[in-house]
């Protein structure tokens, strides 16, 4: 990576310090403590699938039962495998039975604990294999059809029915995008379970499903052998079941998930202890997956001043890269998150955008870097609108990023019409191609706006930094340093989902993740 | 529509009995239009889109730019002459007649009349996360280089956020024995703000505590016509300052007292 | 509409008979409109902009952008769900019909066929000095990576450039013995480009050179089906390329001579 | 200037004086000459108005007199004078008289020779007192109210009726305008005569009249107030009349006027010996009023390819630069033209056009330049159109021209709508903010993509004009080395308006020029 900026190395390693400092703390935290989703995401791992008569979902009433029972706080895995055991029925089988009443969920009796620990190593071993085979599958499709050049183009569907969404997701690979996001409906992070099925009735967005995520996977590969080139899916692992989400996306091949350490807490008001702790079990499922995640600091300059804020975002993607880097992610899969969203119409923001766009490649050089369009300053003048997404196309074309969000003339609006985005990306890929080797070409007036902006830019990020390693992130969040919004450790949702480790805590899962990341990382060696 | 602009704006020549889309020469009706279909580009799509033009009321309709999105779906940019008019003059829309005062002046007149602050609770409801308007309007902080609500000494304000239950949010006007409520609602998708506002109205009326509530709504596609539809007292848009939303409360709160 | 397209194009669910506009639903009809009107801004123009709308058949119009141009005009971005229909099995539309040819097949047809080169004079006539249509298809160098006629052992061509009257246009047709025509117009501002073309059909007819000779004329704004409706044998629009217009004219030339 | 390029100042030399030796010729080709309308011109300067009964120009009827009589090869001007002395009538009532046959054109017997050469100097004195006072006039506009930021944002108005195209330049002020100009109706430059009054009737733009002017003008110094801008005023001195639109534009205050060596020749296949004649009186007459004068270089490329052409358009702008400082312009009134017409959809062309536009910059640092918008490769599509129209918009920011055109999305289509214009300067306007400094931040990659496409385009020119000179101008142009057209030197429109001046041919016009022009360089030194 070229050096353009001028940045000192020093204060990006006083960054990157502090930054795991606070990682080994969030993640020492979370390793204390399990929750329902992590229990009810074993359980999908496991093998478990569907909803009851009521459309609940089975891992939530074995869960739930598991809860009543008090056998949480050493894991659901042991008694799930037990009762599978004893009644010989597969997963999602004895998961109904469970949920029936008509199996008991207990831990097993000590003569049965081995053969029961064994049926647990089993069904992960199971889970883990499905696994292996979606990772060798996505890796072919990208061996033979390959992935287009980057910057990944990134678009979004938000139908609500996932019918439509799949016709769109087609129109858009025809369009050249290689990344097709399906948006959730509105507040599905405050859910406390996956809804289960194909819908097609979602509010600003798509239920997130297993059901679909398999729908749109089918509808991608097609348009992936119509276009010649692998378009990946993308969804959240985010929200109240966030590990959950992961563990689906790992089983039904999607190849982004949005994974953000804070954006549950800050902008879903969840609870900061179930956000965590859920999110260091989430980030070794996409780590063995193979997932790129995606972070959300682009969301704090919705709220907060983008010019203002700017080293919020840069002090959000060190955290977050350092907790990835420490739950097994390699740079390769942090797609860290930032955004245009300046005034434009205050002089100088484009260089400043710049600036802030480029850092942000010269400081993560091996992360491809998630860059979100104009949001903030759409107005609904499509014409100016399309215009700021183009300025949006240069700043990244310009600085090297590698997944481009589209921005679409119809922000402020609604969610893009099926020749939205088809008009974005056919904007897009005409700056990409007419400034193709910007980036190469122009170098920075030494001391000038762009280096000077940048560089106090860093500097804020060391201050805030080391300020939160030193408060604590809990204490941190507390005094609303980032996104100008505060959050007590014991508000918002889901708290009483955290369930602190008893001694023998077990999660056989958690092994199976040891295991693929073992075999990734020896993959890499040879 | 009132002449109350001065008269020199409205351009020479103008009948505003018959107002239609202007181009580069009066009268000549020009509009520009986009849209898709679902079938592929085609000769005949291309009719179609020709016909469609038509029976919008566009006289000879010119395409400019045909091109197959794939999979069926074709996209069409059309430029041509509308038939249609509108008579100006018989146009009457409910505005927002409150003057405009200042911060001081906007505290003297509740602070005099009153006696005492008003107590106005605010939030975004349903499953609306959007607070940056909401906040925009209430918060110290304000927006576009104005204090908001909070900063008023006339008013006592209680901000409830995000995803605001209507029910958490009567019960709070209860608590509070508030004067006014402000709800903002940012998300329009199937209309989900409508029937929201509506449910808002109607369990307030029929807790009884409408009498002597002044309730207010906003948010970019809400307009003080369909706040006056949906029953509540004041509706504002996209854009809106602070210092207009404390004028009418002001004004309004002292209109009702007399 | 025929259905040659492979029938997997047309997007399962569609009904023919009444294709509508498409944003993110079937059925859902949104278009997007602008236009300017001739008064300033104001909620009564606002209202005028959605009456408007409404009478182009938009239900729910919602204005996105209203801006006051100045002196008296305002600019607006509408969208609308759009009521109207159009039945696609209806439509029909003359099209080009003759096949895709190679350069050396369409020099064989020709030469097999006549014996002899064919004489072709081609002009940018009226006012209209826009050379590089006709140039294009006319000119050796050709267009789009395809050579054109003068290239064609079959065509001799004539290439009288710009600005031509009709009158000198039919002298070279006699003087040459013409068997085509390529007349160009690309300027249509008050449908120049119609009385033109319309004048040098008559013109030739009334001259009685219009037995055996093709009659062809292109240009951005022009279509096979306006070019039928003034006298002229095919019309060529945007993106033509010499080849389409060497095979029309053998296969044309050869079929008449039959 | 900031260099960039490391542009080879030799070759820039080289160009200068091939370009200087190929003015000397074309203008030592002229000063043997004058046109009909170069004699028009001067009537008009000398305060002739109007037309006759017929609508025709009472300049043409002089004129055309004065060619029946045998007079025009040693100037109207003295016999004009005698006609007036004698009858003593004002101007345009002696001119009307000789249009009738009322009163005789012809040279002054010779007692009355002197008093006839006093009555031209004063006539001209008059005309150049004018020419004057519209000067000064301009100047205090432009110190009271400014001019804006640069680049100075040029719109076009093309109703084809006066009265629309002055609410629409009002409108253009008020969305940020600074140069409004009236496109001529289609084909107003083959005429050989200026119509007269004002008109509502144009094809593709409105027909340039003295009236029209008029109308313009006052509606621009409204708006200029209005706006608290002055705001300039543009038309073409071009065409067979071009000296009388020149003298026109002189007199009526218009601020600046496309004036170009060959445009006429390439693409009005006017007669060069013509047009070449006329442009040396028009351009000292330009000089003289203080205009602006912009050249037609991008026409080339409407022809031309962009990239392949991209040395004409430099090998152009050095001849029209010699001709123009040779006819006493100074370089800050030489808006040289170029555009940005490469294929958008060619890789790298972004880059390409940078380097074009900024060497362009480099070598004519004192000049304005006039940047015109992509058109050749716009399509219908407004969407995409006007995002080709913010690309440009940013090259011309990032490269400092002097006067910028705006693309206007519904190119290709038909003369702008009335909010064509706004939206095109809202998005210039913004773009113009966001990136105010970028000129100043960047530097290109030495020996760089851009650098080394400027000194290829530079080297290319050196050759051409080294040709030109040693072909001789006139022989180039047989030769098609300008836009791949081929004129012959006698071929064309307007040949028969060409009279070899007699000895004893005589101008008090071009005196009244050499006094104006003397003045301004005595201010310019005080
Ligand atoms: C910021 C933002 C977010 C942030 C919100 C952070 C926060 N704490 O508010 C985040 C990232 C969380 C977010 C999430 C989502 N968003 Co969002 N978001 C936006 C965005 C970019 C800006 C909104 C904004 O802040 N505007 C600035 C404020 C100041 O303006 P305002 O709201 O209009 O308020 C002014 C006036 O309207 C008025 N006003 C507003 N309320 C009130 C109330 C009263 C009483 C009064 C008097 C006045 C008043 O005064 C204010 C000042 O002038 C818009 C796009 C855009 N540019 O508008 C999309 C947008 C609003 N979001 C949208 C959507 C769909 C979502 C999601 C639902 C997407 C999803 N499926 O996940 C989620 C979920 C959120 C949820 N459940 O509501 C859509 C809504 C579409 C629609 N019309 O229904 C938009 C339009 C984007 C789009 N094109 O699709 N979003
Ligand atoms: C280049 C150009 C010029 C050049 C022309 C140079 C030349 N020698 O041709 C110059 C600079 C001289 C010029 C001047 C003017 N122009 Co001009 N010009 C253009 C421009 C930028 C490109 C046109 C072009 O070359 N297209 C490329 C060719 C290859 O495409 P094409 O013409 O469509 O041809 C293809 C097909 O249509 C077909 N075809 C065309 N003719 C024929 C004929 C036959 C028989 C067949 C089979 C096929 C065929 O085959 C071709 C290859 O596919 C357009 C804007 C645009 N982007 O379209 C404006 C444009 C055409 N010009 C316009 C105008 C108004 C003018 C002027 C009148 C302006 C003025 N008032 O001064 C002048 C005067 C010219 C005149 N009297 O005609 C307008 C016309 C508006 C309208 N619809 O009426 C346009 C659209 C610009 C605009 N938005 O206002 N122009
Ligand atoms: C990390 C992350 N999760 C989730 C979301 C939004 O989805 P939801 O409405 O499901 O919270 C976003 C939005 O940008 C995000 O960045
Ligand atoms: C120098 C010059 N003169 C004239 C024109 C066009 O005007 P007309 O149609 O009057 O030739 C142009 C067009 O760009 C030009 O550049």
């Amino acid at each position: 990576m070229e050096r353009k900026l001028d940045l000192d190395p020093a204060a990006i390693q006083r960054c990157r310090h502090a930054a795991g400092a606070i990682a080994d703390e969030v993640l020492g935290f979370a390793a204390e403590r399990t929750t329902v989703s992590i229990e009810r995401a074993v359980l999908r791992w496991m093998g478990v699938e569907g909803g009851d008569t009521d459309c609940i979902p089975l891992v939530n009433r074995v869960v739930d039962a598991a809860g009543v029972a008090g056998l949480l706080d050493r894991g659901v895995a042991l008694p799930f495998a037990e009762a599978v055991r004893a009644s010989g029925l597969p997963p999602t089988d004895a998961a109904r039975a469970i949920a029936e009443g008509r199996l008991p969920l207990r831990a097993p009796d000590a003569e049965f604990e081995s053969a029961a620990r064994d049926m647990a190593r089993t069904l992960s071993a199971i889970g883990a294999d499905r696994v292996r085979r979606t990772n060798r599958t996505r890796q072919r499709f990208l061996e033979r059809l390959g992935e287009g050049s980057r910057p990944l183009l990134y678009v979004i569907v938000a139908s609500g029915n996932i019918h439509e969404d799949t016709v769109q997701a087609k129109v858009c690979a025809k369009a050249g995008a290689q990344v097709v996001a399906v948006i959730r409906s509105t507040a599905q992070s405050l859910l406390d379970y996956i809804p289960e099925g194909a819908t097609t009735e979602g509010y600003g967005g798509t239920y997130a499903t297993q059901a679909n995520f398999r729908i749109m996977r089918a509808a991608l590969d097609d348009a992936s052998e119509d276009v010649g080139c692998y378009v990946r899916q993308c969804n959240y692992a985010s929200g109240l079941c966030m590990p959950e989400m992961a563990t689906l996306g790992a089983l039904e091949r999607l190849d982004v998930m949005l994974n953000d350490a804070l954006y549950g807490i800050l902008f879903r008001d969840i609870n900061m202890q179930r956000t965590l702790t859920d999110q260091a079990f989430s980030r070794r499922v996409s780590a063995a997956a193979g997932l790129i995640i995606n972070t959300g600091e682009d969301n704090y300059l919705t709220t907060a001043d983008a010019f203002d804020a700017a080293h919020t975002v840069l002090a959000s993607e060190f955290i977050n890269e350092q907790i990835a880097l420490r739950c097994g992610l390699k740079p390769a899969q942090l797609g860290l998150g930032h955004a245009m969203q300046m005034n434009p119409w205050r002089e100088d923001m484009f260089l400043y955008e710049v600036a802030q766009a480029r850092m942000a490649r010269e400081i993560f050089p091996d992360c491809p870097l998630k860059y979100m369009p104009p949001t903030k300053y759409m107005t609904g003048d499509i014409f100016l609108g399309h215009v700021q997404d183009a300025l949006f196309s240069l700043a990244s074309v310009m600085t090297g990023q590698g997944i481009h969000l589209l921005g679409m003339m119809t922000e402020a609006m609604h969610t893009p019409h099926i020749h939205d985005r088809t008009l974005a990306l056919e904007s897009t890929r005409m700056i990409a191609t007419a400034a193709r080797h910007l980036e190469d070409e122009i170098e920075f007036k030494p001391g000038g706006l762009i280096q000077t902006r940048a560089r106090v830019v860093l500097g804020g990020a060391v201050g805030l930094l080391e300020q939160v390693r030193d408060e604590g992130l809990f204490g941190a969040l507390a005094h609303g340093r980032f996104a100008d919004i505060r959050r007590a450790p014991d508000g918002g949702r889901g708290l009483d989902g955290v369930v602190v480790k008893a001694t023998g805590y077990w999660n056989p899962v958690e092994d199976s993740l040891d295991t693929l990341l073992a075999e990734r990382d020896a993959e890499v060696v040879r | 529509m009132t002449n109350d602009d001065s008269p020199t704006r409205i351009p020479s020549g103008i009948d505003l009995h018959a107002i239609g889309p202007y181009g580069d020469t009066l009268g000549d009706g020009i509009v520009q239009v986009s849209f898709s279909l679902p079938i592929p580009a085609s000769p005949e799509a291309r009719e179609a889109a020709r016909r469609l033009a038509v029976q919008m009321g566009l006289n000879e309709p010119q395409i400019y730019r045909e091109a197959d999105l794939g999979y069926g779906f074709s996209f069409w940019i059309v430029y041509g002459k509308c038939r249609h008019h509108v008579d100006v003059t018989r146009i009457v829309v409910p505005k927002i007649t409150s003057a405009a005062l200042s911060f001081e002046e906007i505290n003297a007149l509740v602070l005099d009349n009153a006696g005492r602050r008003l107590r106005i609770v605010g939030a975004c409801t349903g499953t609306d996360a959007h607070t940056v308007g909401i906040d925009a309007i209430l918060n110290m902080k304000g927006f576009a280089g104005e204090y908001g609500l909070e900063r008023y000494p006339a008013f006592e304000v209680f901000n409830l956020g995000s995803q605001v239950t209507n029910g958490t949010l009567l019960a709070k006007v209860r608590e509070t024995g508030a004067d006014a409520v402000l709800v903002s609602q940012v998300v329009t998708q199937k209309d989900v703000h409508l029937s929201n506002l509506a449910e808002w109205v109607d369990m307030v009326e029929a807790d009884g505590l409408r009498q002597g509530l002044l309730l207010l709504c906003g948010g970019p596609r809400i307009t003080h016509e369909v706040a006056l539809e949906l029953g509540f007292d004041a509706g504002f848009g996209a854009g809106t300052t602070p210092r207009q939303v404390a004028a009418w409360l002001a004004q309004e709160w002292v209109r009702r007292k007399k």
